[in-house]
């Protein structure tokens, strides 16, 4: 426990303090800022304000002075420097968006040298990679995001030839445009998004007129962030095969820091479904094509987005995949887009059966618990709290219940 | 629209299998606890509120919070109104600022932005108030013994309900919390002594010569009672009547659900708000306009929706009332189950606690 | 006979009212995240999302903040360009006072909207606004018990709930209130006051802030202070009523009232530390999770 | 006339063949005293005399048995859409603006539907009744004799005020004189699935149904709807089906002799039935849609009376909506 204490660091605690003369210095990262010592800034060691904050000092740092409080020592470092005088009066220390870029309208500061002090922005546990000293705060709830991240989103509007996503997958509010969520909005440009039939073109009026067919208000859909624009809005895209709208699922939502970001992100829980429990299958005489259990698989996709949303769904049997190949004689192999399309529509179709039901409802609470235990959300976790609920014969509704929650989700505190 | 299509179609489709989506079945309530005793036991036992400053509180919440209510009881001893000489008065407070995801940019540039955001929420806090008003108010006491000298001295109960945040069925939590609420509230026995005449308790005060009419308190806190016919106050079951529209066998076949999560209410098509007393009587019914699809107003709002129209099937009615009673009978045993558990249990001693006074909110699973 | 009253006795052997010695600021109990951001409750909900919460109780003095993280503005005007906006809304709930009922309508309630702009002004020194162009940041704080001191407890309340969003902050804004009156004869400076000391040193029954004007007799102050204690700054610092002491009085009260920040910090620290280790010995998954009720 | 108690339908009282004009407005309602023995199966019928108004002292009607219903369309010249409603004493007279621009609409600010309720003052509620369960103001010294002079009518004026008023005593009192937001609110709920706006809403056009209550005898939310319905339709609005309301009350009744109590349930309540009533349904009702759009209730009833209480309200929205159908056929008010 004490190998994190005084790695713990308050926003306002100096981290380090870079001397012009040495070499040494540091570079910004992530939850720190700059600031410039005030040279009129006498250093007393019996200073009333010394820092109780961090029990010692950041020993690791190499080159930073022992003492907590305000050296006055200063230090040419390679890094912008800001004027920025104390006394709390709060003028945009206008911080360099990434730390190589020196650029920025600063230039002028580079001649006044001074010595900087790092100062961490969140309370959080410090990591330093040689000079690089950042803070990773504990429990961002704020989702930023970066290229490449999956994003389980819903469409709260349409115009301008885009898509709004709210990344907490917040209705679409009402008439108020004001969005309620905690977080920003993503775009989803027309141009990001696969054209039914898979057909590539430019996209012309009629799409845009035609948007609605594809993607309407309150629809979820999985998707891909191609790039962050400098004012933190995210521009997401669909492009790949596996992104599209979700159909025939239940959606949960977790703050973003307990999805970590994984290699795939698309999960499937095997085994899920117990065979004693599936209670009387009362099947519909409808008109939607109904599921024999024969094909049913115990499985049940989870689509983890990074933004916190997760999709859960039943996994789509491997044998519609070869009937509906069976059924295509001609060319042996259909364009893939087709086959995923109609793979797509007949899994929107089907009725769930009641045992994949209660799969994806065991599945659903499993992530409720995790997210009640601040734990983080793997396949593996989830599969732990969906073993360890079916052995102990905890019923779906149950699991939900404190009492339960701290007995089922014992087991992946105890790895 | 709230959700989407797809999504309410796995809903209501779960609802017909009654297994709803987080395995509950049609007629289940979720596991709601009820703290009325501040969380450590460092206060003083007989403090039976969680609010300090209140002479009865309570808190409804669900495991992780996802429906935090709070209600203060605050008791004190008014002057009757004129119409009503001889029976006490309740009046009832609610606010869901913190609940409702609106912003209320009150002060500060955006002051046009708020004042439709702030139209929503008094609407919706006074759409809550009158349904309670309405429903479970004119049931909760026996107005009648709260008048300690008619015409002169009434209790009056000020019930002041706070929504931090709730996950559908906003009226089932307010009407829990206003319950359990009045049901922790201790008023001290008062005797009234009538003018001149010897009052039996009046040797007690030294000042028992004064002229006008005087209340003599009982300062034990032992013999404090909750407020007189407070056990049959009513609880508030929300009954949600979700349709599914078949296709082509143009069947609408409708199923009735209890204790709606949100996206439920929002694929209702109407909701019921029945309000049931312990011993089964129906104190009140009223018909909310649904979440649901069709006939929704287009600026419908989540929460306590404001979608007004709601039909309902006439068939329906009789077993939306059966529905009611039967889960109300078990929500009335899960509170008391819930109130025995939170008394009686003495609670866990959080030896390094810095919370000296019990913090209000600490959820139930404390990860340390 | 008159019996001793309890106050005479305290105030015998230097106590206060309450049995706090000058120095010693009321109990403090801060408490993170206590309405979970994660409760998004599903999809349908408005999302009350608030990324970050907090509850803190000084003496009998609760309040609960709520932030919502940088988030999209809702109407073109509120939009800066180069820093998000911050908009603070401050509420009190009805059962608050502990005496009269009178319900106070935040929008038209002087005495409140003077507060959420004090609070507005010490959160925008520290919160690093312009790492979060054309966003908002909105901050609703809700006093559940006011026995004095609410505008402190607010601003220590909102300093806890932005970190626990995550949000940058130059420095925590910690709020502490310190006061003189002479009370009987010896005029000490106390630090911390509560609603009777309040009254006392402003004479009059302002809620939370100095009463305007209303100044008590001549030295008497009631001066809540906010500093950012690491950096030594002095964020706020509201005082209405006139002193007789001239500069160095006020010097004295001041400086009392930047030792309670100071200890103010201690207390906040300590929670954050806390909550922080929990969090991620949690995400680790080598916390232990216990059952309160 | 003599009460025609038929077996299983209620068939109504005849009406009066009323011209035009309104029958004489200020009726002196009949006084009841406060402890007659209530009867359910012989229910003072005050409303049936006719038109000359010779007082015939009031035949009874059965407990199944709807008051006297008269309904006449088009009677003002102004509005696109008008009706005049008499259910027994309870006499409203509704007026329908068609679509026009919501700046000009005189009440409400959003567009489609738009309702409003509204009492006459002075008249609409009988001294009697506010004078028992006087309003906020002490009308007990005021009103020195229960026959004492006029009401001022605003003491009427906020829900506020009924809400005091209702607990006079009675659980069901809300039932018997709601105030003006309740009955907008619950007007519009009724109206709103039936009525065709096809984009109304959207084009910032409103349609106004502006309902005056002439007189208020119990049953004032039934009237209103049926009222409304056939404004709406004399106007030409396009309308899913004949909303119309009804309402049904549980009584305690203590047989003479066996002190059993038993519970019956009666049709149609006059006001002073639902003050004496432990329990008030009141339904509005698309009867060929067969589906429920407004299901109030207060008072505290046991479920067995519950389910009698809510057959008898769906009976009487059937024998309304018969009613209304011939009325639009008949062109003014017409007996089965």
């Amino acid at each position: 426990m004490d190998s994190l204490k005084n790695h713990f660091v308050l926003p306002g605690q100096v981290l380090a303090t870079s001397h012009s003369e040495t070499q040494g210095g540091f570079l910004r990262g992530h939850g720190t800022y700059i600031e410039l010592v005030p040279h009129d800034q006498h250093d007393n060691d019996d200073d009333p304000r010394d820092n109780a904050g961090g029990s010692s000092s950041l020993g690791g740092m190499a080159g930073t002075s022992k003492k907590r409080g305000w050296g006055n020592s200063s230090d040419q470092s390679n890094v912008v420097m800001r004027s920025e005088h104390d006394g709390g009066g709060d003028n945009d220390d206008d911080d360099d968006g990434s730390k190589q870029s020196g650029e920025g309208e600063d230039a002028a500061a580079l001649l006044r040298v001074g010595p900087q002090r790092l100062i961490a922005s969140v309370a959080g546990t410090v990591q330093r990679v040689n000079k690089l000293i950042s803070v990773i705060p504990s429990a961002p709830a704020v989702y930023t995001g970066q290229v490449g991240d999956l994003i389980v989103g819903r469409i709260i509007g349409v115009g301008g030839s885009r898509w709004r996503v709210s990344l907490t997958c917040s209705p679409p509010s009402s008439g108020s445009s004001s969005s309620s969520s905690s977080m920003r909005e993503g775009q989803l440009p027309l141009s990001g998004v696969n054209l039914p039939g898979g057909v590539q073109r430019i996209r012309t009026s009629e799409d845009v007129l035609a948007m609605r067919s594809l993607y309407r208000e309150g629809d979820l859909l999985t998707c891909e962030v191609q790039n962050v624009q400098k004012d933190g809005t995210l521009i997401l895209h669909t492009r790949s095969l596996r992104y599209g709208k979700l159909e025939n699922g239940v959606l949960t939502t977790v703050p973003p820091s307990l999805v970590g970001r994984r290699k795939n992100h698309f999960v499937t829980i095997k085994g899920v479904i117990s065979s004693e429990e599936t209670n009387g299958d009362k099947h519909h005489d409808d008109s939607v094509m109904d599921v024999d259990d024969g094909e049913e698989s115990g499985n049940v996709d989870v689509y983890l987005g990074l933004n916190g949303g997760i999709w859960i769904q039943r996994t789509i049997p491997p044998q519609w995949e070869n009937s509906l190949h069976g059924s295509l004689d001609q060319d042996s192999r259909a364009p893939l887009a087709e086959t995923l399309q109609k793979l797509r529509q007949r899994h929107a179709n089907t009725r769930v059966s009641a045992s994949a039901r209660e799969g994806i409802a065991r599945v659903r609470n499993a992530i409720d618990c995790l997210r009640l235990v601040h734990c983080q959300i793997t396949p593996e976790s989830i599969e732990i709290v969906v073993k360890t609920s079916l052995r102990e014969g905890v019923r779906v509704k149950d699991m939900l219940r404190p009492e339960f929650i701290v007995k089922i989700t014992e087991a992946t505190r105890s790895r | 629209m709230a959700i989407s299509p797809t999504e309410a179609h796995y809903i209501i489709e779960s609802a017909l299998h009654d297994f709803r989506i987080d395995g509950r079945s049609r007629l289940e309530h979720r596991p709601y606890s009820v703290g009325t005793r501040p969380s450590t036991t460092t206060t003083a036992t007989s403090s039976s509120s969680c609010l300090i400053l209140s002479n009865g509180s309570s808190r409804i919440h669900l495991p992780g919070s996802s429906t935090d209510i709070l209600c203060s009881v605050k008791a004190d001893l008014v002057r009757p109104s004129p119409n009503k000489p001889n029976e006490g008065v309740v009046e009832i407070s609610v606010d869901s600022s913190l609940a409702g995801g609106l912003d209320l940019s009150l002060g500060g540039a955006g002051g046009g932005g708020g004042t439709a955001a702030k139209r929503q929420l008094r609407e919706r806090e006074s759409q809550i108030t009158s349904l309670l008003q309405r429903l479970v108010v004119p049931h909760a006491v026996h107005y009648r013994e709260l008048a300690i000298c008619p015409g002169k001295y009434v209790w009056r109960l000020s019930v002041d309900i706070v929504v931090l945040r709730c996950d559908g069925c906003v009226l089932d939590g307010c009407a829990m919390a206003m319950r359990e609420g009045l049901r922790s509230t201790l008023l001290p026995r008062v005797s009234a002594v009538m003018n001149g005449e010897e009052g039996v308790a009046s040797g007690v005060g030294d000042h028992g010569g004064s002229s006008n009419n005087d209340l003599i308190v009982e300062g034990d806190v032992r013999m404090a009672l909750p407020p007189p016919g407070v056990e049959d106050c009513p609880l508030v079951v929300t009954v949600g009547v979700l349709s599914a529209p078949m296709g082509a066998g143009g069947r609408v076949r409708h199923v009735c659900v209890v204790d709606a999560r949100t996206e439920e209410e929002a694929c209702a098509s109407s909701r019921v708000c029945v309000s049931v007393d312990r011993k089964g009587m129906v104190c009140g019914v009223h018909t909310l306009g649904g979440g649901g699809m069709e006939n929704r107003m287009e600026d419908e709002f989540g929460g306590l929706g404001l979608g007004i129209s709601s039909s309902m099937p006439v068939n329906m009615l009789g077993d939306v009332v059966n529905t009611a009673a039967g889960a109300a009978k078990n929500l009335y045993e899960m509170l008391d189950r819930e109130k025995e558990l939170s008394d009686g249990k003495d609670l866990v001693r959080d030896d390094h606690d810095t919370s000296g006074y019990g913090n209000l909110l600490k959820s139930q699973l404390l990860i340390r | 006979m008159t019996s001793l009253r309890r106050t005479d006795i305290l105030s015998l052997i230097h106590l206060r009212s309450d049995g706090r010695r000058p120095n010693e600021i009321r109990h403090m109990s801060c408490h993170l995240g206590a309405l979970p951001p994660t409760t998004d409750c599903g999809s349908a909900l408005p999302t009350s999302g608030c990324s970050g919460s907090a509850l803190v109780s000084m003496g009998l003095t609760q309040v609960l903040c709520v932030v919502r993280g940088p988030c999209d503005v809702g109407r073109r005007s509120e939009e800066l360009p180069d820093r998000a906006t911050l908009e603070v809304t401050m509420r009190t709930t009805p059962f608050s006072p502990p005496g009269d009922r009178r319900v106070t309508n935040p929008s038209t309630d002087r005495r409140l909207i003077e507060q959420s702009h004090l609070l507005q002004t010490a959160l925008s020194a520290s919160i690093l606004l312009h790492l979060f162009p054309k966003s908002k940041i909105s901050v609703a704080v809700m006093v559940l018990a006011d026995d004095g001191g609410r505008l402190e407890a607010s601003i220590n309340a909102a300093t806890l709930a932005l970190m626990d969003a995550g949000i940058p902050l130059k420095d925590m804004v910690c709020a502490c209130s310190a006061g003189r009156w002479n009370a009987g004869g010896s005029d000490e400076i106390v630090v911390d006051l509560n609603r009777r000391e309040i009254q006392a040193a402003t004479g009059s029954a302002g809620g939370g802030g100095g009463a305007p004007g209303g100044g008590g007799t001549s030295d008497t102050i009631y001066l809540p202070v906010a500093t950012m204690p690491q950096r030594g700054t002095v964020v706020l610092a509201q005082c209405e009523s006139r002193l007789s002491g001239g500069a160095e009085a006020f010097g004295e009260v001041l400086e009392v009232a930047m030792k309670g920040c100071q200890m103010v910090m201690e207390i906040m620290a300590a929670a954050v530390r806390e909550r922080g280790a929990g969090l991620w010995k949690a995400k680790e998954g080598k916390a232990d999770v216990i059952l309160v009720d | 006339m003599t009460a025609s108690t038929s077996g299983s339908m209620p068939t109504s009282h005849p009406t009066m063949s009323a011209t035009a004009t309104l029958s004489n407005l200020y009726v002196p309602l009949p006084l009841t005293g406060p402890n007659a023995l209530y009867d359910p199966h012989a229910r003072r019928d005050d409303s049936s005399h006719d038109n000359d108004n010779d007082n015939t002292n009031g035949t009874t009607r059965s407990a199944r048995t709807l008051r006297r219903l008269h309904l006449s369309r088009s009677t003002l010249s102004q509005s696109s859409g008008s009706s005049l409603v008499e259910l027994g004493n309870t006499k409203l007279l509704v007026s329908v603006r068609g679509p026009r621009s919501v700046a000009r609409c005189s009440f409400g600010k959003e567009g489609g539907l738009v309702c409003e309720v509204r009492y006459l003052p002075h008249i609409a509620i009988r001294t009697s009744t506010l004078a028992r369960h006087s309003l906020s103001h002490d009308f007990s010294k005021s009103a020195s004799s229960i026959t004492a002079a006029r009401v001022p009518r605003d003491t009427l004026s906020t829900s506020q005020d009924t809400h005091l008023l209702s607990s006079g005593g009675s659980p069901c009192a809300p039932a018997a004189f709601s105030d003006e937001t309740y009955l907008s609110n619950r007007l519009y709920e009724a109206l709103a699935p039936a009525v065709v706006l096809d984009g109304l809403e959207k084009t910032k056009m409103c349609i106004e149904v502006f309902v005056q209550v002439l007189q208020s005898d119990g049953g004032v939310l039934g009237a209103a709807i049926a009222g409304a319905t056939l404004a709406l339709v004399d106007a030409g609005v396009g309308v899913k089906d004949l909303v119309c309301g009804s309402s049904a009350a549980v009584m305690r009744t203590e047989l003479p002799g066996s002190d059993a109590v038993k519970y019956v349930a009666v049709a149609d309540p006059t006001e002073d039935e639902i003050l004496q009533a432990c329990g008030v349904v009141t339904i509005a009702m698309m009867p060929n849609w067969k589906e429920v759009t407004v299901w109030d209730q207060f008072g505290k009833m046991s479920i067995e009376s519950y389910s009698e209480a809510m057959e008898l309200a769906r009976d009487g929205c059937f024998t309304m909506h018969r009613f209304l159908k011939n009325c639009l056929n008949g062109g003014s008010s017409s007996r089965s």
